[in-house]
């Protein structure tokens, strides 16, 4: 075959375009993520292209969409790698995609750098070449949080806590992270429900919640279930001090589902359109010359990506889908720091980033970085105004 | 001899009677009629003592063995087989497939054993020429006539080799012709040892083939006997005949 | 025209045992053993579906407690993967078995909803239960083979489904011809009128129902070893189950080879499908559109088209003389 | 006790939507004898109708209701007419399965080519707040499905029982060839009756804007549930649907603020099989589920 | 007498299978009872098929009251006058005796004429008064027979096709249905039916046609017809066996 690992690649192969394999979920559950990284992945090859390309060859983007499927994303990296024969993959979206992709990548000994596989367990599958290219995993989302929490002066300090989380690995991690904290800190917690992604009606986790009164409430959420808690405990007039979700708030149809209810939600943020980070003005402004409007944190991640893989091209000088050059390219990753939209990463040898999330806020109607101190756009509010 | 016995069966569905306390004899080796009005209770009637539905009260014995509550396919098996008053066979099997669904034993390797399986086509085939549709036995059976489709159905009952068959109105509906064909074919199986139950309006039929008659109504035999007797019993000129 | 049929067959036979090195890479052998995959469960299917005509959109029920079961002996109890294949399929078909003395009360339209809820269920136990399973997170299950390669492995599965397709042929055949086939094929007919002749009709149907669930839960058994990663979302989903029973229905569920042809056809179609029109969700719309125009012009099947055409009733005309010999005894 | 009693006021509320949900899918097939998977893709086909006419126009979402109901009405007749009257009458359920399984698909991929596959909300000022009695808060959002459900029901159970067009739709289904020989245009009829089912859709698909947030893919979330709730109500039987939609409502709230979620949810499927041991026919059912 | 109802050389078939009718003919006159007798599958249902306007001929006419209402549907006819009882079991199964009976009324717009003929069949079928509020598809066969034949005495029509109306019903409710056929030939309705009991039907009929293979056999007075012996042996039966 000509795919056997190790099988001789074709001389002629080192000029003509860099083919980057990409299979992305265009479809199903997680098509909007899908877009917005795809969209990243875009603007990064556009700006790549315009100054040249890598070692001079213009660089070329293949997707593929899966779905939201794993065994299309599987299938599709599979192709990429053994038909379209591309130099280099760069990941897909979500945990649940992220490693079935990886397990392929990692047969055929790609780099295999990726956007959205933030969940713990991605990084203990012993995957020597995945690097995950955002400031922290789904644990340490809320790592400034917690911290702040955990400063309070006693009497503002929260007695107890409720979390809900969506049943899904990266949703989960991110309340699960911050449980751990404060739960070690003495903040009781009164209330810890997981409910199925088919979860439509969210007034019954809402009355178990108004019933404990907690101090603060944590939702490990995606977008649709983040609405659906917030309208429900407001609706059962729940008046928490404090009120965190993940993903939901960070996206820009947020405001707009929950009505006035958005004012001092708390959220936590790998990225910020107003950073000064490498490049992330740039970025920006080509997204918005791109595809019209706000670019997000997801195309962030996308482009934070080619970022890398690009930074580690140039250093290594070389782009062939060869286990050599392959590896050369992951031991760069794995010693250096680079810089990026999202701030300077590194990893450590599981391809864990060792950073941490930004917290935003909506304050007076407009996302604020309240924390931490030294990224920060306006002061936190606590405790938050009553829904 | 009594072949079946059943001992106060009773059957209401919501407000309606439809077997009261029905206890009845059939005789071994005769074709036993069953007659009565309109809803006097004979479908009812077979479909209890074939277990299709169960009964409220009594019981059902077959051979002094009693078969009541047993599912269908067990009194099938118990020596029982019937037809249905509205003819049923399986539309889009061939004729010949519809002869060898029937079993008489459900042993493993019976059932394994191929379809085509010598023996058991020879006998199906057997059952046809009798009945005079063997020329139609690669014919899916919704393609049969309704006569036809009826001596189908009674072939296939027959398949089953039960030692007692019971008719639900195999008359009606079929051209006068077959229906002497039917009757001439009644007898004859009855000549060979097969206790028959049949239930009919057409009095011709049953007053010239049955040796001994029922008369349902209500839900409970009203009178039993020869059918010279039936014929002038007061009470089933009343019930029944209407005259 | 015999020889023909015979050796149609065989020829195909050839060639598929030949496929993996016909391919000039192993995305196709992938590809290829996913097909397979696909035909043998679709097969497997049709035990249940084309002789009773008791249609199940769950079957990925089966499927994927036949891979969580093979995996989580494999992750868990440390038992070689043969054994564990094996083992779960059994367990399978006995839950199968329980499952189907409730499930095949009902009948027709009500069967599919059972059936349909009977995914959803297993979704949710299989998600809920985070200790056991690994819940969402899903489950990672060790290649079985180390030492291969990865194209390698796909090769060594390809031929595992490939057996497995045979077995399911080979069953499906065999019960084709049975008495036992014939009772199936009389429930569909009409149950009430069967169990009059003496056919066991729960207990056939429960069979039927258990013998395709065997067959499915080995082919969901081989896919988590082959494939190595488990989401309960994704091995219960509804859609696998539509595909067996799409491809049963475009072949045609009446012949030994109707789902095998249907999966030949509808899993490159899909896979087109995807990469042509992949960028938005219209793909969707073609999928669902094949399904539609199938149902509506072709609800026989493919196979049923080529093979004895139903022109009017199969009766040979007699004439009244004829007819009258027939009826004078 | 409290959290029981609020518990159980949501699960009735709920429950109301639910039957106004199901109340569609049982007329199909109490009265055609058409199972319609594709029925919650047609709620969320009117979800997104209503949150165009929402968003273009800024109109309340019940608003768009004038438009929507006419419209499903006329698309339901054309369904019928075009694709379900041409099924074969042997196997009608089961083909109906798959056809209608196709249409879902159909839609959703429509649905997910013009609107992206992001998901959408309608939300009202009213939407968000809540009547407060003795303790137990009701969501206005909830009340209004609630009512709204059952005045659509209400009107359904009286289009169906009482009126002469009712009449003609089950005779239609009942024996074709006696309907055309009684006098009733058997093909118009049909066809309106699937114009009403997809009708209720369209109120339907409103009431569940208003409430929860909704992406193209949403309706798979809805089959299982539906499904149940007619099953468990004995198949074709509106008003059985109804009850049972409100009995798995209330297991369900209970459950959720007792147990949990996916307990919760695993209610209507453990309801599902009790009702198929204990009455085949479904709890509340007529006879007629045991025919087919 | 005047005819009123005349199929012409009609030819018809279900689909694209083979031809049922070939080049049938009969004539039925206002006050007649035509009785088409024959062996199963001999074509008589199909005949009065296409007489209704539930199967349209490939070719040949039908004419109503010397008007060509060839391919008509049936509600079309129906509003001519006709009405037609099919074989076997056609009651509407799950819905009440009472909604079956008024449903045989669906085009009388006037509720009186309709009340009245409803106590008319209540009387006739006292079955149909017992059962009124039960579901028809749960009563016996004969029930749903004589429900069947009361839903068709609601209208008062020009033309009724009868198929085999007393099929399973007992002797009394034979003798009831049979006095129905006389008194509509007395009221000057043309009857045309289709009987199994066939010496029965051909002692009232007026007219008999044996029909056989989609044809109409032999034809004339139907007393004659019962008489002959060769047709007695064919087509309607030995003398009662005994
Ligand atoms: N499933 C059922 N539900 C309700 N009532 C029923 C049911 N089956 C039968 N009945 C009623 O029971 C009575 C007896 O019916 P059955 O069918 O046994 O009568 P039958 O003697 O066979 O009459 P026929 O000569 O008309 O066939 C009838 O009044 C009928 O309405
Ligand atoms: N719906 C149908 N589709 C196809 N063929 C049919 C259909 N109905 C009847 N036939 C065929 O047409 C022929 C004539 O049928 P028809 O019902 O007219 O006979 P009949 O004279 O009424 O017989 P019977 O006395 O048994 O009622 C038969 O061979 C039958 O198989
Ligand atoms: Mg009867
Ligand atoms: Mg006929």
């Amino acid at each position: 075959k000509t795919d056997e690992p190790g099988g001789a690649q074709t001389p002629g192969r080192q000029t003509g375009p860099v083919k980057i394999g990409i299979s992305l979920p265009l479809t199903g559950d997680f098509s909007e993520p899908g877009k917005g990284i795809q969209e990243g992945y875009q603007v990064w090859a556009d700006q790549v292209n315009a100054k040249g390309g890598l070692l001079g060859r213009k660089v070329e983007l293949i997707f593929r969409d899966d779905a939201s499927d794993p065994n299309r994303v599987s299938s599709d990296y599979e192709s990429l790698i053994t038909q379209d024969k591309v130099n280099l993959v760069f990941g897909p979206f979500s945990s649940r995609l992220v490693i079935p992709a990886a397990k392929v990548a990692e047969s055929y000994n790609m780099l295999f750098v990726e956007p959205a596989g933030a969940a713990k367990e991605v990084f203990e599958q012993g995957f020597k070449r995945l690097f995950y290219a955002a400031p922290a995993i789904a644990g340490d989302h809320y790592n400034y949080l917690a911290e702040y929490i955990l400063k309070l002066p006693a009497d503002q300090k929260p007695k107890t806590a409720a979390y809900a989380s969506l049943d899904d690995p990266f949703a989960q991690g991110t309340a699960y992270g911050l449980r751990d904290k404060l739960a070690a800190a003495g903040i009781k917690t009164v209330v810890d429900e997981v409910y199925p992604p088919e979860t439509t009606d969210f007034a019954p986790i809402a009355a178990k919640i108004a019933a404990a009164k907690p101090d603060i409430v944590v939702g490990g959420t995606q977008f649709e279930d983040s609405v659906g808690l917030v309208r429900a405990l407001q609706e059962l007039k729940v008046q928490p001090k404090l009120a965190a979700f993940s993903t939901g708030p960070t996206l820009a149809e947020f405001p707009a589902a929950v009505k006035g209810a958005a004012e001092h939600i708390l959220s936590p943020v790998g990225w910020s359109a107003t950073a000064t980070f490498t490049g992330n003005q740039d970025m920006v402004k080509r997204y918005k010359e791109m595809f019209g409007g706000q670019a997000n944190e997801d195309a962030a991640n996308g482009y934070t990506v080619g970022q890398i893989v690009e930074a580690a091209v140039n250093a290594v000088k070389c782009v062939d889908p060869t286990p050599e050059c392959q590896d050369k390219l992951a031991n760069h990753i794995r010693q250096g720091t680079f810089d990026t939209v999202v701030g300077p990463l590194s990893f450590d040898d599981q391809g864990r980033p060792e950073q941490a999330h930004m917290i935003q806020q909506y304050v007076n109607g407009k996302v604020e970085i309240v924390l931490p101190e030294n990224a920060k756009t306006a002061g936190i509010v606590y405790p938050k105004k009553e829904w | 001899m009594t072949s079946l016995r059943t001992e106060g069966l009773s059957k209401s569905f919501g407000g309606v009677l439809a077997v009261d306390g029905a206890t009845v004899e059939l005789l071994e080796g005769k074709i036993n009629g069953l007659i009565g009005p309109n809803g006097s209770g004979k479908t009812t009637f077979f479909n209890l003592i074939t277990g299709m539905i169960k009964p409220d009260a009594g019981r059902v014995l077959y051979r002094d063995r009693d078969i009541t509550r047993h599912s269908p396919h067990r009194i099938a098996h118990a020596g029982i087989g019937r037809t249905f008053q509205l003819c049923r066979v399986f539309p889009r099997l061939t004729v010949l497939e519809n002869m060898l669904v029937a079993v008489r034993r459900t042993r493993l390797r019976e059932l394994l054993a191929g379809l085509r399986d010598k023996g058991e086509v020879e006998r199906a085939r057997h059952w046809l020429r009798r009945m005079g549709i063997e020329h139609l036995e690669d014919a899916e059976a919704r393609d049969l006539s309704y006569g036809q489709q009826k001596l189908l159905e009674l072939a296939a009952a027959l398949m089953a080799e039960p030692e007692l068959v019971l008719l639900d109105e195999p008359a009606g509906g079929v051209n006068p012709a077959l229906i002497d064909r039917i009757v001439s074919l009644v007898r004859d199986l009855n000549a060979e040892g097969r206790t028959f139950l049949v239930v009919e309006h057409n009095m011709d039929m049953v007053m010239g083939m049955c040796d001994h008659v029922i008369v349902f109504d209500r839900g409970a035999p009203i009178a039993a006997g020869p059918p010279s007797v039936i014929r002038d019993d007061p009470r089933v000129l009343e019930a029944y005949l209407g005259v | 025209m015999r020889i023909a049929s015979r050796g149609l067959p065989l020829l195909v036979a050839a060639l598929a045992i030949a496929y993996p090195f016909l391919v000039p890479n192993y995305y196709l052998v992938y590809a290829g053993a996913l097909t397979v995959m696909y035909a043998a469960m679709a097969t497997s299917w049709n035990l249940l579906g084309g002789f009773t005509g008791y249609v199940s959109l769950g079957h990925s029920a089966f499927f994927g407690l036949g891979a969580y079961g093979t995996g989580l002996l494999v992750v868990r109890a440390g038992v070689p993967w043969v054994v564990a294949l094996l083992a779960s399929a059994l367990l399978v078909t006995v839950f199968a078995v329980v499952v189907g003395i409730a499930a095949v009360r009902v009948r027709g339209a009500s069967f599919v909803i059972v059936s349909i809820a009977l995914v959803s269920m297993m979704n949710l136990v299989v998600q809920g239960w985070r200790s056991l399973t690994g819940g969402s997170t899903g489950l990672q299950v060790p290649s079985p083979f180390p030492g291969l390669h990865r194209g390698q492995t796909h090769m060594v599965f390809f031929y595992l489904f490939l057996a497995l397709l045979a077995i399911a042929l080979a069953s499906w055949w065999y019960v084709s011809r049975s008495r036992f086939g014939a009772g199936l094929r009389a429930i569909r007919e009409d149950e009430d009128k069967a169990e009059s002749l003496g056919v066991p009709t729960a207990a056939y149907k429960v069979t039927a129902f258990a013998l395709s669930a065997l067959f499915v839960a080995l082919a969901g058994g081989l896919y988590a070893v082959w494939f190595g990663s488990l989401d309960p979302i994704f091995v219960f989903s509804i859609l696998i189950g539509s595909y067996m029973v799409l491809m049963s229905l475009l072949g045609g569920v009446r012949h030994l080879f109707g789902p095998l042809l249907g999966a030949l056809i509808v899993a490159p179609a899909g896979e087109y499908f995807l990469i042509a029109l992949g960028e938005t969700q219209i793909h969707l719309t073609a999928t669902g559109l094949v399904l539609v125009l199938v149902v509506l012009f072709m609800p026989d099947g493919i196979l049923a088209r080529f093979t004895r055409r139903r022109a009017g009733p199969s009766i040979p005309d007699e004439t009244a003389e004829q007819r009258l010999q027939g009826v004078t005894p | 006790m409290s959290l029981l009693l609020q518990g159980l006021a949501l699960g009735v509320l709920t429950g109301g939507l639910y039957a106004l949900l199901a109340s569609g899918l049982s007329l199909y097939f109490g009265v055609m004898r058409v199972v319609m998977v594709a029925h919650p893709a047609f709620l969320f086909l009117a979800a997104y109708l209503t949150y165009t006419v929402h968003t273009a126009f800024g109109l309340d979402p019940f608003l768009a209701l004038p438009v929507t109901v006419p419209l499903f009405f006329a698309l339901g007749v054309a369904v019928q007419r075009l694709l379900i009257a041409r099924l074969a009458p042997e196997n009608l359920a089961m083909m109906s399965v798959l056809l209608t399984f196709g249409i879902a698909l159909t839609i959703e991929g429509l649905l997910g080519t013009f609107y992206t596959g992001s998901y959408k909300s309608v939300s009202m000022e009213y939407a968000t707040r809540s009547l407060t009695i003795g303790g137990v808060h009701l969501p206005y959002d909830k009340i209004i499905a609630f009512w709204v459900a059952a005045i659509t029901l209400v009107v359904l159970f009286a289009v169906l029982v009482k009126s002469r067009f009712g009449q003609s739709l089950r005779a239609t289904i009942q024996h074709r060839e006696a309907a055309r020989l009684v006098g009733i245009q058997t093909e118009r009829v049909a066809g309106y009756g699937f114009g009403v089912g997809l009708a209720t859709a369209a109120v339907g698909g409103t009431v569940l804007a208003l409430i929860t947030p909704f992406f193209p893919a949403s309706h798979w979330v809805w089959i299982g549930k539906l499904m149940a709730i007619i099953v468990v109500g004995g198949l074709g039987s509106v008003i059985g649907a109804a009850l049972a939609a409100v009995l798995l409502g209330v297991v369900e709230g209970l459950v959720l603020v007792t147990v949990d979620a996916t307990w919760a949810t695993m209610m209507f499927y453990v309801f599902l099989f009790l009702a198929l041991l204990v009455r085949p026919q479904g709890f509340f059912g007529g006879r007629l589920a045991h025919r087919f | 007498m005047n005819t009123v109802l005349s199929l012409e050389d009609v030819e018809a078939g279900y689909g694209r299978a083979a031809l049922v009718l070939r080049g049938l003919s009969v004539t039925v006159r206002a006050g007649e009872v035509v009785c088409l007798v024959g062996p199963n599958g001999a074509g008589k249902s199909t005949a009065l098929k296409v007489a209704s306007g539930l199967l349209t001929p490939r070719s040949g006419r039908v004419v109503l009251a010397g008007q060509d209402v060839t391919g008509l549907s049936p509600q079309r006819l129906l509003g001519l006058g006709l009405a037609h009882v099919l074989q076997g079991h056609s009651v509407f199964r799950e819905m009440t005796v009472a909604e079956n009976v008024r449903l045989g009324g669906f085009t009388v717009r006037d509720q009186a004429r309709l009340n009245a003929r409803i106590e008319t069949v209540k009387e006739l079928f006292p079955v149909v008064a017992e059962r009124w509020g039960s579901m028809a598809g749960l009563l016996s066969g004969g029930q749903q027979k004589q429900v069947e034949f009361a839903r068709a005495l609601m209208l008062e029509p020009k033309v009724v096709l009868l198929d085999e109306p007393s099929m399973g019903l007992d002797p009394r409710n034979t003798q009831v249905v049979f006095d129905q056929i006389d008194l509509m030939r007395r009221t000057g309705v043309a009857v045309l039916l289709v009987e199994q009991n066939a010496r029965r039907a051909l002692e009232m009929a007026d007219v008999g046609c044996v029909l056989d293979l989609g044809r109409v056999h032999i034809s004339g007075p139907a007393r004659e017809l019962a008489a002959d012996p060769r047709l007695g042996k064919l087509y309607l039966g030995g003398a009662p066996a005994n």
